[in-house]
């Protein structure tokens, strides 16, 4: 089944900044929830963490003007912003792990209806590497996910339970897909829509879904944001 | 983003009956003695203190524990120059301890803020402070397991504070403030000088921001050895 | 006291076969380059290196790697723009790789320098990570046992130096460097300045001296990432 | 029995600064130990730590220049030397647990020759205090002890066990006494006299001393110095 008017990456991150709030203390994971930092809504300020030591960085420097010393956790360059703070890596964790931040945004290769979270390791094929993923699901207030709805073979990405190897066990409580945006009762091991494409109908999200989406209350219709 | 409060007594409202409270301070020094005051004339009761000391004389802790309003003190070193205020009430009963060594006591705050619910310590081992406390051997060396210690409200003291709640130290008062601010729901300092987004050096800060809820600039404040000597009284 | 080596080889020439280094940076930001490389001309084999990463392109640890020194990797994200060196030996069977969460390594390796043998965190429990290790329960939460990490010789960058041991950092490269100055028996830090006692303002100071035994002055270090851009090999 | 001549307060402190070697971190314990500081060897510089987070401290200031957030553990105002270093409780413990501090030296009640020290509590009458001492006989590489080498009845402060409460368990190698300086065998649960007063007989020490006192090879001469 092919889904016309599917969110890309852009669109998605743009949705995810929506629910990000004034003054929250905030982690994106290294490539596409890096995104998330662009939508930024006007008039709120999130203040961004990332795991090698800095507080309230900014965006990249122009090509050029890149000062090595001055990274994030995926090795690209930063600015700061005022009121930056640096400091070291078991501060860092300090505050992930203590429960001082507010989000972390991750990617995910699977996500499971009890809040399992797969997103570090395919198989036991390559050099495996986790950076700050465990530590991540673990720590902050409230972990969310930014994923394609299915993979790129079009096999489902939410499912009943994670096959590959888990980065966390039930800590994944929002998310943000190609097609809705749906919500994690870790309790209850259950997923419940929250908003979905408008065009697309609950059979048809439900059939790319590898577990039961549950409905309670109305069902939100996610944007499909222009950007430019 | 703003976490300034314009008064003590705003930042310290809500502090409830029967909250844990860590406070900063090695005796006076860091000692954040405007915000105690404040909290004094807050009035809450049945507080849990955290601190290194039991108050000296009768200003900060211990005027605190002369207004009755601590239930129990968590602390390594109950004594001080004047400590009647604490060995009173103690030696009537009236106020429980839990004496922890100085180094467990950092520790433990320190493991409350970085989410660390449990740690092994060489510290008291075969003590009667390590006594009914679970131990394991590591590499044929006894060791004693200690928990986490957090709060619902930690009183510091800083010297500089931005609006994002950035924090640096003055001197040696700096001792268990730092690990305070991180351990507690709602952490809350009064500061020497209030400076804008921008005026610490991102490489000065102790404290960053995200450990800290509220700032009350407070410039000149007392100084617990210098209200001692001079045979203060609060309120 | 004086802790200043005239050179880095002087600096690391004990370094023996088979030693536990720790490394400090995250990719190129805080590695110490100059000390790496002086690493490779003593030459020393079957390390095991604890550092973030597995190195980068043909410079500092990946040339260490390359020269067939490491025996054993411990880190927590063995990837980066060019990971040949490591990928190629890892997938031959010829270095080991101990993978840690990031948050874990760092807590590890500061528990090796204060003296905690074991903590509990909630890190990689119910994962492959986790696995084969010690948990329990604390609060009705579960959490798994994690060992300190120590090594005998700690490779560390700064910024500015003092001949107590005194150090300061450089942005963003503080990140694994003042931990890993904690966790070695014998902690060599490259400088980019050296300064007299007194110096550095007491209050600035980012990891006091008694951590640091040798200090070598190196002004106006490479940067890994800028060494890879311009493709550099060592030797 | 009467021992002329014995050390005083500030003989025994100025003995045990004999033994602290240039480059040294030491940890002088509250009161008594303080006292050590004062006859460090011309030539060496040790480095005072102090739990309360300074490194590299020096003399008190003149009365009236106090500034009493410069304190010590004592809580007595101090000053600071070229080098010094401010840092939090935390650090500073991590330098004594840590193994970092070359030398740790403490008051007793009473040393066991197992090594066992009791310094922190007589009973369970008062107000009870630990400070930073169990952590310092945990962590320190050398913990040594300073005190009289009776009570002030009279009784051995050097025992075969302790009676009063512990601080640590196999801990203290070496003790300065008024009478003597003894190392403590704690492999093999003994005192080793290293050296005594040199008008006071095997026997007059022995019979002060509440454990037995092994001689291995020659025993030293305490020395008396004339402090000013």
């Amino acid at each position: 089944m092919t889904i016309q008017g599917q969110l890309g990456q852009e669109q998605i991150a743009w949705r995810a900044a929506q629910d990000i709030e004034d003054g929250a203390y905030v982690n994106l994971g290294i490539g596409f929830p890096e995104k998330v930092a662009a939508y930024t809504i006007e008039g709120r300020e999130p203040i961004f963490h990332t795991e090698n030591g800095v507080l309230g960085f900014g965006r990249a420097p122009a090509k050029g003007e890149e000062d090595w010393d001055l990274i994030n956790a995926g090795k690209k360059a930063i600015t700061l912003k005022p009121g930056a703070a640096f400091f070291d890596h078991a501060t860092s964790f300090a505050m992930i792990r203590g429960g001082h931040l507010d989000v972390a945004i991750l990617g995910a290769l699977q996500v499971a209806s009890n809040g399992d979270l797969a997103n570090w390791r395919v198989g036991d094929k390559g050099v495996p590497a986790v950076g700050g993923a465990m530590d991540l699901v673990n720590g902050a207030k409230r972990v969310a996910v930014l994923t394609d709805h299915v993979t790129k073979d079009g096999k489902p990405k939410l499912v009943e339970a994670c096959t590959f190897p888990l980065t966390g066990v039930g800590c994944v409580t929002r998310v943000y897909t190609s097609l809705a945006v749906i919500d994690v009762d870790i309790a209850n091991a259950r997923f419940v829509l929250v908003e979905k494409l408008a065009h697309l109908s609950m059979d048809d999200l439900q059939s790319v879904t590898g577990a039961k989406l549950h409905v309670e209350g109305d069902v939100g219709e996610l944007e499909v944001p222009e950007l430019s | 983003m703003n976490k300034r409060f314009a008064t003590a007594a705003e930042a310290v409202a809500d502090v409830f009956d029967g909250a844990t409270v860590m406070i900063g301070g090695f005796g006076g020094s860091g000692a954040p003695i405007e915000l105690i005051h404040a909290l004094i004339d807050a009035g809450p009761k049945n507080l849990t203190v955290v601190n290194n000391n039991a108050g000296n004389g009768h200003v900060g802790l211990a005027a605190m524990i002369e207004q009755g309003m601590v239930r129990k003190l968590i602390c390594s070193f109950p004594k001080s120059k004047d400590p009647k205020a604490f060995t009173d009430r103690y030696l009537a009963g009236e106020i429980e301890l839990e004496l922890v060594p100085q180094g467990t006591l950092a520790e433990r705050i320190r493991a409350g803020g970085a989410g660390i619910p449990a740690f092994y310590t060489p510290t008291a081992y075969g003590t009667e402070l390590g006594e009914k406390k679970p131990t394991a051997e590591f590499d044929g060396k006894p060791y004693v397991q200690e928990r986490w210690l957090k709060a619902d409200f930690a009183l510091v003291k800083a010297e500089l504070g931005d609006p994002y709640g950035n924090l640096t130290y003055r001197l040696a008062a700096r001792n268990f403030n730092p690990l305070m601010a991180t351990a507690a729901g709602k952490t809350i300092a009064q500061v020497s000088r209030l400076v804008e987004a921008g005026g610490i050096d991102p490489e000065a800060v102790v404290t960053p921001g995200i450990f800290v809820n509220r700032l009350v600039e407070i410039a000149n404040p007392r100084q617990e050895e210098v209200l001692n000597q001079a045979e203060a009284r609060y309120p």
